[in-house]
């Protein structure tokens, strides 16, 4: 919209930089796996995300062995920390697949560059976010197949009625079908790598990853035709997972949570979240290994306008909720949200609205836009907004409810952050390795776009 | 380029992927049954006794009823292990001097009890009441089988949830006149399900009530 | 648990006379006799009791059987595919009578409180006492309990009990014990007993008395204090001045119409308070439509379970009290020559009040607290004379205590003899006195002169340090005994159980000193009241006495008063002038003396109004703080006549202005392992003439900060029409007043077919509790937690939020913060129709029965802890840690077996008693029949002095609970929520005298 | 299935080609010469291609739709069997069949269904995995994954003969033409 506005309007950069080839294109993505140096940089980050990840570990093991007690959870407010955090996470989880699926339904070629990374991002945080419904609960061992229906000699099933069941199914959905996008998506890729890997044993590893890719006409055929059929279904998909996450809160009838408008503001809250983290990932990844050719401006503007439109959505769910609240002229609603913005976590409620309102508001401006250093600081303001979100959702909702005598506070403790960290870990531990021994870029994808790019001149 | 794998790789593969199928598919049913194998169970598993006490001796032998020892099945919801006493009462007359009864005179000497090993073992969250089933017509047999041909005694179901929920859900299927309830010869009638909704409906048996569950867990 | 029990059983005493009770069969006691004879028998105490060497040497090893426990316990709460550890079953060798096997047997005895008795019924399952309850049969008890007779329970397995004699903190043995004392006692004798000392609680015991008595008579110099914090001197003093005799006083409540309190907490506090909470509240049964209600005004000076049902509170500073007494005789025509300065309290309220009391003269009734100086009590005592109540409502017998001495007196005395060392030989039997002695008697350092004392007592205490030997005294529940309640009946204490420990009696020990060494107290008992009483067949006199819990005909006959006329009043009778700060001490509503200081139950209950846990505070009116810039849990340091101690302040409205209150029985040194350390001690500002109330009191702020663990930080409603109220003449004018608050949906409005779930089981539960009775005691919430197996969880998860009570009462202040109206609410599971919790639970742990319970399935739970978020009301509680004891044995015979043990991360919550439901519907439905109204009592509502709180079945048109939800008092609250509640209440109707509430 | 048949002593014969452009005119006039058992190969999908090689449009979409609906069915029907008729439970005064609540598992249900038998689908008719193939002893054939753009003819083709077939492919000068052995 911004070049509708824009009077010196000029036509959009190309989605590739000119001159580049099939081979120089192959080669600049699959040498940053197939170099046998590992670059010490590459080492090091690895290094510091391993640590985060044995954090976890240790953070998990206690909660196993005490209990949920160790965290700041206490009568009013029976959920915290972990439900933040397994929404936040999902949400994160949400740009990969709408820029792989969505994006592609719609022939947007600029996605080709971002959605190798963007998708296993999604991979990563979903299993980041999976931690926390499972372990948060009292007993996580029974929790992890009793949420399961299978003929047991109890003679007892699941309650389908619980948004928790539907959870289940759509979390585990979500992340089964998006790694079969994924791993459909490498198939021609890992085929390069085989057929440029010098090392006998790595050659054997992408052979069989590869199940004999051969590139043939009617191979592609079917494999565009499945890539399509699977883009077609991840679309309602990953709009569903989001809408179900949020029956959770707005099913339930507690004030605060007891919304309509729930379902679209949760989804277009994790497209703001999810784009906010592939940029503050793409960034630096792009600056590094030097893919400015490859991950152009094109789409870091592109992205930008998705934060931003997404963003705009999310500030109209805010109001809308205030505006409810009041017309509802329920006690409790209008209640709640007196004491969202005036309660004691009030300050929470003020920050969320300047980092998901006010200041993605800067992406009006081109400038800001084609600048990594505010595209940066703004996906930090809309990572942190996000994460603030939840937890006012959470937590303020929770913990002045309906009888004044049950009302307490919330604060966590040193183990839910160690938790939250934690996951920290386990999502970059992957992300490097995956960003060592797997293509970050589609290759092929972005081979297709070089005839274009030489029309471009 | 060199082929990586050798011709025959492709139909290797295709063994593959099927034998994988097929183990998974086997752990899973193994697993999904795990409670019902008798090694969990413990069904038809004798267990070993202070004393080896034989119900079949004194049942079909001796035709001594459940209630002489068992004495408040019909009032309390635990059927009830006979004192050393009630023992004695014979065996102060009878097999005095056998060896094997020696512990049964020592509990009485140094009155200490006996300790037997419970062979009928119900979580502890689970209620289970022996006066209620045997006063609605639900037969000693029904539930711990033939006892009175047991030497020592076992378990001959697994006293899974799901085995409760047979006869809670459809208690006609089980249910015997009150008077049959301590015959260990009873057979069921042909017409088992007629009589039993009828001896259900006689003896109020509230069924929609059975499968409620505070009835069993509290 | 029904088979666990039977392996506890198993380990049960073979033929103890404690089940046979019931056979009272002559050959019963034979077998008893025989049987405690015998090592084997205290082999098998031994063995069943842990805590003893002996056990390590029997095959049945104690910590197997532990095992065995524990592992069943801890099953309790897993999962259902867990695999079960092997089991043994361990029969009786000589089976008990009369004793079925999962089938809990009563037996009547009472607990004494400050000497009194109450009468209880104690449910005891194979062997073990698990819970007590009120004995319909008992005047004091009416079938009621209080909130500490409840945990007095708990005290009985409390591990930290003394378990055996020491000498000087090391085992000894009781042989050496005796061997010492007879030979003390020995040279004593020469002397007349010169240098003996005996030192007891206020004594109602006859047959200790008679004891006494007897050591008495063979040493004739020796001398028996008494002593005890919560005496009675202050209303005998009183009594002294206005009838010229000591004299015992008691009311009947249900003749009285308006009812004054002098600062007295009648309803929940002193011996008869359970009778008295339900006589004023059956006489404020506006919901069977009767008209009339009885009008009650409290003036105290700090909020009371008895000043929250006052339909007029006057919240007057300690010193004022007195005034207000003065006042009244004035107006009524009580002629009065005090002493001092002249007594001057006027208030716009005194004239309106004085006409009520008159006109309702022979029908109304002032009560002074105990606390009150004497001169209060005197003109209590006046004022009732005047008012021609004594008769009527009020009543005077000679006094319970076998000797009724002046107690503060009585200590002071034996404090300077031992100062003097006069004192040789000191048997303190029971009380902690070096804890509780009055500040200024330094009574420690008095203790440390005497040669040789003895301290008999629960718990190795303070006391305990400081004497060279001490005994474990029995638990009531342990040993026999006798004691006399409000009115003079006397009552057996029957024994459930042989002692666990290796403890003696207060008789027993006694029996020792006057050589009757041999004979057990039962022996002694049985002839003691044989000679009293005149009945011919005392065999069956004896027996219904013991089945009744009430030895009849021993009730004291009333006697006729006459006023002194005039009333002197000397200054020694006046309390303290109002000058500054302003101090009142009070016991602790649930640790009364200290004596409960480590009895987790107790400790966890929130105080009545402060609604304050595991600690006491100095209790401040809002205004007064903030003239004093003071805060919550800020600490402070009080002074009064020099002596000093740190407290942290609790802004409490209502309290009276420029008066701090401050409650007994914290700051214990050595109460074990519950109660050290808790809180901040008050006895050291206790003393002189101060020992309940003082002017002139300094308040030195210091700038630390102290957490009070309080489980309601927010006070107000909100605007929320949660607890609904009105006056009686607006109840007339508009019977519905209550319902029309309310906004409900219309019952159509729902998307859901409503005949889906059409229950045909005969019976529906509900329940109604009734907020014009409640009195916010918290015998519920205690009666709960002993009937549920509620754990303890210690301050810092109430500081968390994690308190496990499965029923709280809510405690709401209305309007103006200085004179606010109180208003307590119980709020246990509401049993919602359309639940909210069950919808979301993914694993169905909570589902509907048939019968409308709102179930919670405990071994089904793997605690997302949804359920807890959409419960509006929120009463689910969360196991967060392992809560549950499963380590200490002892605490595991206290549980009750039909309720199933939660474990770590279940969420769990109010069942209606479901164990109870369930036990009487299995009897009913095995005798063929429906189930009676009034056959099923939740503990709460069984407990409750009140009758607040009524359950029974909605479908039976006849039954109470039935009626009362068609009274148009009934509401529910949140319904506009479409729970549909099967809890509801019925709103508060007060009675204000239309004079005041118009003026 | 090669294995199964005699194998003929010659695979096919591969020619290499620079761009899709010349790819995609040599496979037109391929197919034209009448050959049909042929298989063009490039780096990334050749618009065109699939048609000018005679690639039959393929069925995937029926199986996935057909895989979708039976997902969905079974969701709805497990969700309507447990909760009202294997253990019909009160739940919070709701209906035993509360459809509307089903809605959800039933959906995503259907999604996962579907998206598996369209990724399964494809290896399927793809004939993958098979790690080994003739094609792959071409040294040259490494490239089809990187940067050239290959058309083979099988030495299956009826109208296939080694000396006319070399010919033919000469003609439409490739870079190179190489002899595919079994």
């Amino acid at each position: 919209m911004s070049e509708a506005t824009d009077k010196s309007y000029q036509p959009p950069a190309p989605v590739l930089a000119a001159g580049q080839s099939y081979t120089s294109i192959t080669g600049k993505i699959s040498d940053i796996v197939l170099t046998p140096r590992t670059p010490v940089g590459w080492g090091v980050a690895f290094l510091i995300a391993f640590l985060f990840f044995q954090v976890f570990l240790v953070a998990l093991t206690y909660l196993l062995y005490e209990g949920v007690g160790l965290w700041g959870l206490n009568n009013p407010v029976s959920w915290g920390f972990a439900i933040i955090h397994f929404v936040w996470w999902i949400g994160i989880g949400h740009a990969g697949t709408l820029i792989s699926a969505i994006l592609l339904l719609l022939r947007q070629q600029w996605r080709n560059a971002i959605n190798r990374f963007a998708e296993a991002m999604t991979i990563f945080a979903v299993i980041c976010a999976a931690v926390f419904p499972v372990f948060h609960t009292g007993r996580p061992w029974l929790a992890i197949y009793w949420l399961l229906p299978y003929p047991n000699s109890m003679g007892v099933w699941p309650q389908f009625r619980s948004p928790l069941m539907w959870d289940v199914f759509a979390v585990s959905t979500y992340f089964s079908v998006s790694l079969v996008f994924w791993y459909l998506g490498l198939i021609p890729d890992l085929a390069t790598l085989r057929d440029r890997a010098r090392n006998r044993l790595v050659r054997i590893c992408y052979g069989v990853l590869s199940l004999g890719w051969r590139n043939s006409a009617a191979h592609w055929h079917r494999y565009e035709m499945a890539s399509l059929l699977l883009a077609g279904l991840s679309t309602p998909l990953v709009l569903s997972v989001h809408s179900i996450v949020s029956f959770d809160f707005s099913t339930s009838l507690l004030p605060g949570w007891h919304t309509t408008i729930f379902p679209p503001y949760f989804v277009a809250g994790a497209v703001f979240a999810g784009f906010a983290m592939v940029l503050t990932l793409a960034i630096p990844i792009r600056k590094i290994y030097g893919l400015e050719l490859i991950i152009t401006d094109r789409h870091l503007n592109n992205m930008a306008k998705v934060m931003l439109a997404t963003g705009l959505i999310v500030a109209y769910g805010y109001f809308m909720e205030a505006f409810m609240a009041w017309y509802s002229a329920s006690t409790w609603e209008q209640f709640m949200m007196k004491n969202r913005m005036t309660g004691p976590y009030g300050g929470y409620y003020w920050m969320l609205i300047l980092c998901n309102v006010i200041v993605p508001q800067l992406l009006w401006s081109k400038r800001c836009r084609l600048s990594t250093t505010w595209l940066m600081i703004v996906s930090m303001f809309i990572n942190v907004g996000m994460w603030l979100e939840r937890f006012v959702i959470v937590v303020t909702s929770l913990h002045r409810d309906f009888l004044p005598s049950s009302w307490g506070m919330y604060s966590p403790t040193k183990w839910d952050w160690g938790l939250y960290l934690g996951t920290f870990g386990i999502f970059f531990t992957l992300f490097f390795l995956f960003i060592r021994v797997l293509p970050m870029i589609a290759i092929a994808e972005i081979r297709a776009l070089v005839p274009e790019s030489h029309k471009g001149k | 380029m060199a082929q990586i794998f050798p011709r025959s790789a492709n139909s290797t593969t295709k063994v593959l992927i099927i034998t994988a199928l097929v183990v998974t598919a086997v752990l899973l049913g193994i697993l999904l049954n795990i409670n019902r194998l008798y090694y969990v169970s413990h069904v038809n598993i004798p267990k070993d006794q202070p004393v080896a006490f034989s119900h079949k001796h004194h049942v079909t032998g001796l035709g001594i009823d459940c209630r002489y020892c068992h004495t408040t099945v019909e009032t309390s919801a635990f059927a009830g292990i006979p004192p050393t006493e009630t023992c004695m009462t014979c065996h102060s007359q009878v097999w005095t001097d056998a060896p094997i009864l020696e512990p049964v005179r020592a509990s009485l000497r140094s009155n200490l009890p006996l300790q037997w090993t419970r062979v009928h073992d119900l979580p502890d969250f689970v209620y289970f009441d022996h006066s209620l089933h045997v006063n609605k017509g639900v037969g000693c047999q029904t539930c711990h089988g033939q006892v009175d041909q047991m030497p020592l005694i076992w378990k001959v179901n697994t006293l899974n949830m799901e085995w409760c929920l047979e006869c809670h859900r459809a208690p006609e299927k089980f249910l015997r006149p009150r008077d049959q309830v301590f015959n260990m010869q009873y057979t069921p009638p042909a017409n088992q399900v007629a009589l039993g909704r009828q001896l259900a409906a006689e003896y109020r048996v509230q069924t929609s009530q059975l499968t409620n569950c505070s009835i069993c867990h509290r | 648990m029904r088979e666990e029990e039977f392996t506890r059983k198993s380990l049960g005493l073979g033929g103890s006379p404690l089940r046979l009770e019931q056979s009272m069969g002559p050959e019963y006691w034979r077998s008893l006799d025989e049987l405690a004879g015998t090592p084997a028998f205290k082999e098998m105490v031994a063995r069943e009791f842990p805590a003893q060497a002996s056990e390590l040497f029997d095959p049945v090893s104690r910590r197997n059987f532990l095992k065995l426990m524990s592992a069943s316990l801890a099953l309790g709460g897993l999962a259902a595919c867990t695999v079960q550890p092997p089991e043994k079953i361990v029969p009786y060798v000589r089976a008990p009578e009369n004793l079925i096997p999962g089938k809990p047997l009563f037996f009547a005895t009472v607990s004494t409180q400050g000497g009194v008795a109450t009468g209880i019924l104690v449910e005891s399952h194979l062997g073990r006492p698990t819970k007590v309850e009120g004995n319909p049969k008992h005047p004091a008890s009416l079938g009621a309990t209080d909130t500490v007779t409840q945990g007095t329970i708990l005290t009985l397995y409390d591990p930290d009990r003394a378990q055996t004699v020491t000498n000087a903190g090391r085992p000894s043995t009781w042989d050496t014990l005796v061997q010492q004392l007879t030979q003390a006692l020995g040279t004593q004798k020469a002397k007349g007993g010169a240098g003996l000392r005996l030192l007891t609680e206020t004594v109602t015991s006859p047959l200790l008395g008679d004891q006494i008595d007897t050591l008495l008579t063979e040493f004739p110099q020796a001398v028996w204090h008494q002593w005890e914090p919560g005496n009675q001197d202050q209303a005998q003093r009183g009594a002294q001045m206005a009838l010229g005799e000591v004299v015992n006083t008691y009311f009947d409540l249900s003749q009285a119409q308006i009812i004054l309190s002098l600062d007295a907490d009648f309803l929940n506090a002193g011996a008869a308070g359970v009778r008295y909470a339900r006589q004023v509240a059956a006489g404020r049964r506006v919901r069977e439509g009767q008209p009339q209600m009885n009008r009650l005004y409290v003036a105290e000076s700090t909020p009371t379970a008895t000043g929250s049902l006052a339909d007029h509170r006057f919240a007057l500073r300690p010193s004022q009290i007195e005034g207000l007494a003065f006042a009244l005789a004035r107006r009524l025509g009580v002629e009065v020559q005090a002493e001092g300065p002249a007594p001057s309290f006027e208030a716009s309220w005194l004239d309106a009040l004085a006409r009520d009391l008159k006109q309702a003269a022979g029908r109304s009734a002032v009560i002074a607290g105990d606390h009150q100086p004497p001169a209060v009590h005197a003109l209590a005592q006046a004022l009732n004379l005047a008012l021609g109540n004594v008769g009527t409502t009020v009543f005077h017998t000679a006094p319970l205590p076998v000797k009724a001495v002046d107690q503060q007196q009585s200590l002071a005395e034996l404090a300077a003899a031992m100062e003097a060392g006069q004192v040789e030989v000191l048997l303190i039997l029971g009380g902690n006195p070096v804890y509780t002695a009055p500040a200024d008697l330094r009574f420690g350092q008095g203790l440390r002169q005497v040669p040789l004392c003895v301290h008999l007592g629960l718990y190795e205490d303070e006391t305990s340090q400081l004497c060279h030997w001490h005994v474990g005294e029995s638990h009531y529940l342990e040993a026999w005994g006798d004691a006399r309640t409000f009115d003079g009946t006397a009552s057996i204490v029957q024994p459930l159980i042989e002692p666990l420990y290796n403890t003696k009696s207060a008789n027993e020990f006694m029996a020792v000193l006057i050589g009757q060494g041999g004979r057990n107290t039962y022996d002694l008992l049985r002839e003691f009241w044989s000679l009293q009483s005149a009945n011919p067949d005392f065999e069956t006199y004896w027996k219904v006495s013991l089945h009744d819990g009430v030895l009849a005909g021993t009730t004291f006959k009333p006697l006729q008063v006459s006023p002194q006329k005039p009333l002197v009043i000397p200054a020694a009778g006046r309390g303290h002038q109002a000058q500054g700060l302003e101090l009142a001490l009070r016991l602790d509503p649930h640790l009364g003396d200290g004596r409960h200081a480590n009895n987790g139950w107790l400790q966890e209950l929130p105080r009545p109004l402060t609604r304050l846990m595991w600690d006491n505070a100095a209790l401040i009116s809002p205004a007064t703080a903030s003239r004093h810039g003071l805060n919550s849990e800020q600490l402070v340091e009080l002074a009064v006549e020099g002596r000093r101690q740190q407290v942290p302040i609790w802004v409490l409205p209502g309290q009276a202005d420029e008066t701090l209150t401050l409650h007994l029985g914290y700051g214990r040194t050595q109460a074990g392992k519950v109660g050290t350390g808790i809180g901040f001690d008050a006895y050291p500002l206790r003393g002189g003439n101060a020992l309940w109330q003082a002017g002139g009191v300094v308040l030195n702020k210091t700038f630390s900060t102290y957490p009070l663990a309080c489980v309601q930080e927010h006070h107000s409603m909100e605007g929320r029409h949660l607890v609904r109220s009105g006056s009686l003449t607006e109840f007339g004018r508009n019977p519905n007043f209550a319902a029309e608050e309310a906004r409900d949906p219309p019952a159509e409005l729902t998307l859901y077919p409503r005949d889906e779930h059409v229950s045909t089981a005969p019976n529906a539960w509900g329940m109604v509790i009734d907020l014009s009775s409640c009195t916010g005691c918290n015998a519920c919430m205690a009666a709960c937690q002993a009937e549920n197996n509620i754990p303890v969880v210690g301050k810092e998860q109430v500081l968390n939020g994690r308190e496990m009570h499965w029923i709280r009462i809510d405690r709401y202040f209305k309007e103006d913060p200085a004179d606010p109206e109180i208003y307590h609410q119980p709020v246990p599971c509401m049993h919602c129709e359309n639940a909210p919790c069950e919808v979301v639970c993914p694993v169905g742990a909570t589902v509907h029965s048939e019968e409308g319970l709102n179930d919670m399935v405990y071994n089904r739970c793997v605690g997302t802890r949804y359920c807890n978020n959409n419960c509006p009301y929120k009463v689910r509680r969360f196991n967060f840690y392992q809560y549950v004891d499963h380590d200490e044995a002892s605490l595991k015979l206290q549980r009750n077996p039909d309720v199933t043990v939660r474990s770590r991360g279940v969420m769990e919550k109010c069942t209606y008693c479901v164990q109870r439901i369930n036990a009487a519907r299995i009897e009913a439905k095995k005798g063929d029949r429906p189930i009676a109204d009034g056959e099923i009592l939740t503990a709460c509502q069984q407990v409750c002095p009140t009758e607040a709180i009524v359950f029974g079945n909605i479908k039976d048109p006849q039954s109470l609970v039935t009626r009362l939800k068609a009274s148009p008092l009934n509401y529910g609250i949140l319904t506009d929520l479409n729970t549909v509640p099967r809890t509801t209440y019925l709103a508060r109707v007060k009675n204000p005298n239309p004079e005041l509430s118009e003026g | 299935m090669q294995e199964k048949k005699p194998a003929p002593e010659l695979y096919g014969l591969l020619a290499e080609f620079a761009d899709h452009e010349a790819l995609l005119s040599a496979s037109h006039r391929t197919f034209e010469a009448g050959y049909r058992q042929i298989d063009a190969f490039s780096p990334y999908p050749v618009h065109g291609l699939d048609e000018a090689v005679g690639v039959k449009r393929t069925r995937l979409p029926y199986l996935v739709l057909g895989c979708g609906l039976l997902g969905a069915a079974l969701g709805m029907s497990l969700q309507y069997w447990v909760s009202a008729i294997e253990y019909p439970l009160n739940v919070g005064g709701r209906p035993f069949f509360s459809w509307l609540s089903f809605v959800p598992i039933t959906f995503e249900c259907g999604i996962l269904f579907a998206s598996f038998s369209a990724a399964i689908g494809m290896l399927w008719a793809n004939k993958l995995p098979m790690p080994y193939h003739p094609l792959f002893s071409v040294e040259a054939f490494a490239r089809a994954s990187q940067d050239r753009f290959f058309l083979c003819i099988e030495s299956t083709d009826p109208t296939f003969d080694p000396e006319k077939t070399r010919a033919f492919l000469q003609s439409l000068n490739p870079h190179e033409v190489f002899r595919v052995d079994p």
